[in-house]
């Protein structure tokens, strides 16, 4: 099964998409350093950087952890 | 049917009646020894007569059921009621009502009014609470006492209370008085408190300060006698203390 | 015996393990005395915890598979099986009902202790640290024992039955929370023998910060005791979505099972509020942080938040399965359905939403900002509001019923009466202005035993008779159940009703000694205290005798309705010797036409003519 | 975790009737969701004690170093999942393994930020930062020993296409893992 059963291009696509995801994880992380060097403190850096937080979340939720499987088994990422 | 509600109803009332009767006999405040106690006090003998109909009403379908209602083994069946009717929806309008009712009144006024006696205090008193002992100042007279030496304190005057603790936790308490606020270190909280009649820690254990907040090994012994005396005795034994302090 | 020895040496092993090699770091880096004992017991106590779990079984039975490893067979039997890994959701039952019966027992008894020395004003016969080790052990155990012996113990053994399952959802993981439940009970005993903790089982900051070593103890034990609660809840939680047998659907599960999801949910979502407080504590004791040193711009308040954020909830984890319990029992007993039943299932989650907003009324006198008082004074009250609903419902299905007064039927009966004054009482400690006064008084410890023993722990008692037939096999005695019952109910009235006066006079609670004013109330509650408790011999000796050799039961002597009494007494191992399939609602008594609640496999189940 | 690798269950439960990769997937997510709680517990008394004020000025480069090489573990996490569902062992093995020395990497990275740090845990901020880093580090510890293991059961063949639910458990946890730092390090190096 190991060997035959593989499936290239399903496994080239899922790959895929870890790729992308990470990049807007990256640009996300360097987009929160960003804004807390030029905001340096206050309300509206803390907003921010919750909204970065959140949003990194929801991919990795999303696309790593496979969130949606928990009410649709066979479907999802 | 109709029967069986008449007489529950009946019940109702009875039982109503004779808890109302008791709630409205029983006596277990302490000395009212502040305006404050009259708020409190009223608050609660309201929460008393609001619940017993509710109280009543438990009882008398519990009494009801159990005379009326007794079978003696599994065989026969009770009617098939499902409750899918009209009741629930009373039933939730009626508590609902009763318990917006009590948020308001006595909760909400109880504390506007508490707040409203908190103005503008007369006189300021700091204490302090250390393991096992309380330590009063009177900022203005210079003068502290502690131990179990008794608080003294002016009739007929709003003292607020600014109370701190210099280890952990306690809680200022005299029962004549009501009110209860904890003595946090390292923070100030106050209470406000019109002293009303006076009182002697000697002759009634209402007039106790005691520690409410469980501060481990001498919590229980950590009281402080208080007395209330009228304002001359109270600027005489100021005075007296006063003298004391600079002899030392 | 072999598993308990093999768990008790390596349980040894591991804390000498943790403690050791943290004593050779002390001496060998920082040049320190090896031993400190608040640091030595909270580095070898998480070794021991490993060990001791392992040693049980866990290792033999379940920890070898997670490393592709065969796993042993498993081949106890007997009474062998309780003193065992096992994973069998009715043994696991009956573990935690055994241990907690004992442990509420124990911590009875030294609650006699605590009543004798106030009998009279002065000390006599406990000193002050004695007494503050004895109240502090009361209660926590007590705490524990409510949170854990319904859930814990009837829900385990009940609610699979009534899904028509074959077992819990996570078998092994069961087992692991109960057998993480004996270090629990070991380390508080070890704690007392060290000279106990001061605290109380709230163990509020900066007195567990700066209080004896005893106190590390307690903030071990109780950790490990959220994680009890904790994994006990995620796995109710998943069994109850996910094995329920065919055609039960939510609008049909047994009230009790939705009460066992409630509190699961609960204990869940809150528990680790007071994971992290104790965790702070621990933190603050034996790592040098300051969470809750004033010096250094900790707080006090902090703590609270954080504490009552789980332990408000906490109380609904004890008293939702038992409202669930007693409405179970009404509506069997009264051979009538469950009055208004999904406004019922409403309240329930009503509670459980509500539970997580309240918190802070038990701050209403910390010094925490004033603009708190009202709101949660509001939410509060608030909660008044889905607990009419069960009382509703209670009374909704004794009315016009057929009252069967069996021993179970009575305790039943006997919560709605406690459970007024209760929630009436409780009212006044929702309101700040009389709150002011009342709180920290033994107003207080009478409410909230009219509500936790008068809700919960009779409730207890109604579900232990109303199941000891199919747990057991055999029938309890009957003269013996009501003699219990009516000395426990009469005394308990007798103690509780006059520490509401006292309390109200001016006698604050946590106390060793009090005025010598309040000493006439004392005397009676210590006396009535001993009778109440004099009814627990009753009982004791009834379950003891009555499992070894009562008479034999029938499968369902109550001729309930609900699943777990279609299956034998006791069930066989799988539960159902035929999957089950719903085909009805549970309480649908009184209706001729109305279909079976199930039916297993392909023969009608018995006590179909209902 | 990997409760589903233990056999003793295929015979209790209902195990061929349904499958339990659902039933152990909801449990896992009812932990993950719990053990939040926890973190966001400390997180919370963090703000608490200190505000949102950042008292000490850390050390920057270490911060976003170390958090770019947990979320890049993340990355090698997924593609290790990903390689096993589809029977590619040995491109699974490979990304495991640079999961597992990344997230040591990060163990030591916090635990050089310990040893450079010029506040103690007796001060407001260090206590909150001690308790947090050190919280997640155990659990980062703990992941890392996990990976380790599902890393040589790999090696012997255990996870078959089909039957790597271990593999998939052990890599929801590691992402957990990260989540969790998502919020810490804003919290702690850059608020």
């Amino acid at each position: 099964m190991a060997a035959t059963g593989h499936n290239a291009a399903a496994e080239a696509k899922a790959q895929g998409t870890g790729l992308k995801v990470i990049a807007i994880l990256a640009v996300l992380t360097l987009v929160e350093y960003a804004i807390a060097v030029t905001i340096g403190k206050g309300p509206m850096l803390v907003t921010l950087l919750t909204v970065a937080a959140l949003a990194k979340t929801w991919l990795i939720l999303q696309y790593f952890m496979h969130l949606p499987k928990l009410w649709n088994p066979d479907g999802g990422h | 049917m109709q029967r069986h509600y008449t007489t529950l109803f009946v019940i109702w009332a009875i039982v109503t009646v004779l808890t109302l009767g008791a709630m409205w006999a029983w006596q277990p405040f302490p000395t009212h020894g502040a305006l404050e106690a009259a708020v409190t006090d009223d608050a609660f003998r309201a929460l008393l007569y609001l619940g017993s109909p509710v109280f009543g009403l438990v009882i008398a379908v519990l009494f009801y059921a159990l005379w009326k209602f007794r079978a003696t083994g599994p065989d026969e069946d009770g009617a098939y009621i499902e409750g899918k009717g009209a009741l629930p929806r009373v039933w939730l309008g009626v508590s609902a009502a009763l318990c917006a009712l009590m948020i308001v009144w006595p909760g909400l006024t109880g504390l506007a009014e508490l707040r409203h006696l908190a103005e503008n205090p007369d006189m300021v008193v700091k204490v302090s609470a250390a393991r096992w002992s309380w330590t009063v100042e009177y900022p203005e007279a210079g003068v502290k006492i502690t131990g179990k030496e008794p608080m003294v304190l002016p009739d007929d005057t709003r003292i607020r209370f600014d109370i701190t603790a210099v280890d952990i936790l306690h809680a200022f308490w005299v029962p004549a008085f009501r009110l209860k606020v904890d003595a946090v270190p390292g923070m100030t909280t106050s209470v406000t408190v019109n002293a009303h009649g006076e009182g002697d820690a000697e002759t009634d254990a209402a007039y106790r300060l005691q520690c409410t907040e469980l501060c481990g090994l001498q919590h229980a012994n950590m009281a402080m006698p208080v007395r209330v005396v009228s304002e001359d005795e109270f600027k005489t034994w100021l005075r007296e203390k006063q003298a004391k302090a600079a002899v030392r | 015996m072999r598993p308990l020895i093999n768990a008790l040496v390596l349980g040894i092993a591991g804390f000498a393990f943790g403690a050791g090699a943290t004593g050779l770091f002390r001496v060998a880096v920082l040049g320190r005395e090896w031993w400190s004992t608040d640091l030595s017991w909270s580095m070898g106590y998480p070794f021991a915890l490993i060990g001791w779990v392992m040693g049980i079984g866990g290792w033999k039975y379940w920890g070898r598979g997670w490393f592709g490893l065969p796993v042993a067979p498993y081949e106890t039997t007997g009474w062998r099986r309780y003193l065992d890994w096992n994973i069998d959701h009715k043994v696991i039952g009956i573990q935690y009902i055994v241990t907690f019966v004992v442990i509420f027992l124990l911590s009875g008894l030294t609650v006699l202790l605590v009543r004798l020395e106030l009998m009279r004003a002065g000390m006599q016969i406990l000193t002050e640290d004695q007494y503050n080790a004895a109240m502090s052990f009361h209660g926590i155990t007590m705490v524990a024992v409510a949170v854990a012996i319904l859930l814990g113990g009837f829900g385990n053994y009940v609610v699979p039955l009534m899904l028509g399952a074959r077992d819990m959802a996570f078998p092994n993981l069961n087992s692991l929370s109960y057998w993480l439940t004996p270090p629990v009970a070991v380390l508080l005993l070890i704690a007392v023998a060290m000279g106990g903790w001061d605290s109380g089982w709230t163990a509020y900051p900066p007195l567990s910060v700066v209080n004896k070593s005893g106190q590390t103890l307690f903030n071990l034990a109780v950790f490990t005791f959220g994680l009890v609660s904790i994994l006990g809840g995620i796995n109710f939680i998943v069994t109850i979505a996910y094995e329920r047998a065919a055609g039960l659907t939510w609008g049909r599960l047994p009230i009790f099972v939705w009460g066992a999801l409630s509190a699961s949910l609960i204990s869940f979502f809150f528990t680790q509020g007071f994971a992290a407080a104790l965790l702070m504590v621990l933190f603050d004791r034996v790592l040098d942080t300051s969470f809750f040193d004033f010096k250094n711009e900790g707080s006090a308040l902090l703590y609270e938040h954080v504490f009552w954020f789980y332990s408000h909830p906490a109380v609904y984890v004890m008293v939702l399965p038992g409202f669930a319990i007693i409405l179970e029992i009404l509506a069997h007993f009264s051979r009538k359905p469950l009055f208004a039943y999904r406004w019922v299932v409403g309240a329930f989650l009503g509670i459980v939403a509500l539970s997580g907003v309240v918190w802070a009324h038990h701050m209403f006198t910390s010094g925490m900002a004033d603009y708190l008082h009202a709101p949660f004074l509001v939410l509060t009250e608030m909660i008044s509001i889905p607990t009419g609903i069960i009382f509703l419902a209670g009374l909704g299905t004794i009315w016009a019923g057929k009252l069967w007064l069996r021993t179970p039927m009575l305790f039943a009966l006997s919560v709605l009466f406690n459970f007024t004054i209760g929630g009436i009482t409780g009212i006044f400690l929702a309101d700040v202005p009389t709150d002011l006064h009342l709180h920290d008084t033994y107003f207080v410890v009478a409410h909230f035993h009219y509500t936790i023993v008068g809700g919960e722990i009779f409730a207890l008692m109604a579900a232990v008779y109303y199941w000891f037939p199919k747990i057991t096999g055999r029938m309890y005695n009957e003269t013996l159940g009501k003699l219990h019952f009516w000395i426990m109910f009469i005394g308990f009235q007798l103690v509780f009703i006059p520490m509401f006066e006292v309390g109200v006079q001016g006698m604050n609670r946590r106390v060793a000694d009090y005025p010598a004013e309040y000493n006439g109330l004392n005397t009676w509650i210590t006396l009535a205290a001993l009778f109440l408790g004099s009814s627990f011999v009753f009982f004791a000796w009834n379950m003891a005798m009555s499992w070894v050799r009562g008479p034999i039961a029938e499968a369902n002597p109550w001729h309930a309705r609900t699943l777990e009494w279609q299956t034998s007494s006791p069930p066989p191992i799988h539960n159902f010797d035929e999957d089950p399939v719903i085909t009805g609602n549970p309480y649908d008594y009184g209706q001729p036409r109305a279909a079976a609640h199930a039916r297993l496999g392909a023969a009608p189940a018995a006590g179909d003519s209902a | 975790m990997a409760v589903a690798s233990a056999p003793a269950h295929a015979e209790h439960g209902h195990g061929s009737t349904h499958s339990r990769i659902p039933i152990n997937r909801m449990g896992i997510w009812l932990f993950f969701f719990s053990d939040a709680l926890l973190f966001a517990m400390l997180a919370a008394s963090r703000f608490y004690l200190t505000g949102t004020e950042r008292p000490h000025e850390l050390n920057q480069a270490l911060g976003l170093g170390i958090t770019s090489v947990l979320l890049l573990s993340s990355l090698t996490a997924y593609r290790a999942e990903t390689a096993f569902e589809h029977g590619n062992v040995a491109h699974g093995r490979a990304m495991l393994l640079a999961t597992i020395l990344m997230g040591a990497a990060f163990a030591i990275g916090v635990g050089f930020e310990w040893s450079i740090a010029h506040w103690v845990p007796s001060d407001p901020f260090g206590t909150a930062f001690f308790s947090m880093t050190g919280m997640h580090a155990l659990h980062v510890v703990s992941g890392v020993l996990f990976l380790i293991v599902v890393y040589v059961r790999a090696g012997k063949g255990h996870f078959p296409v089909g039957n790597t639910w271990a593999v998939t458990s052990m890599v929801m946890y590691w992402h957990f893992v990260d989540v969790v730092w998502v919020f810490f390090y804003p919290t702690l190096y850059l608020v």
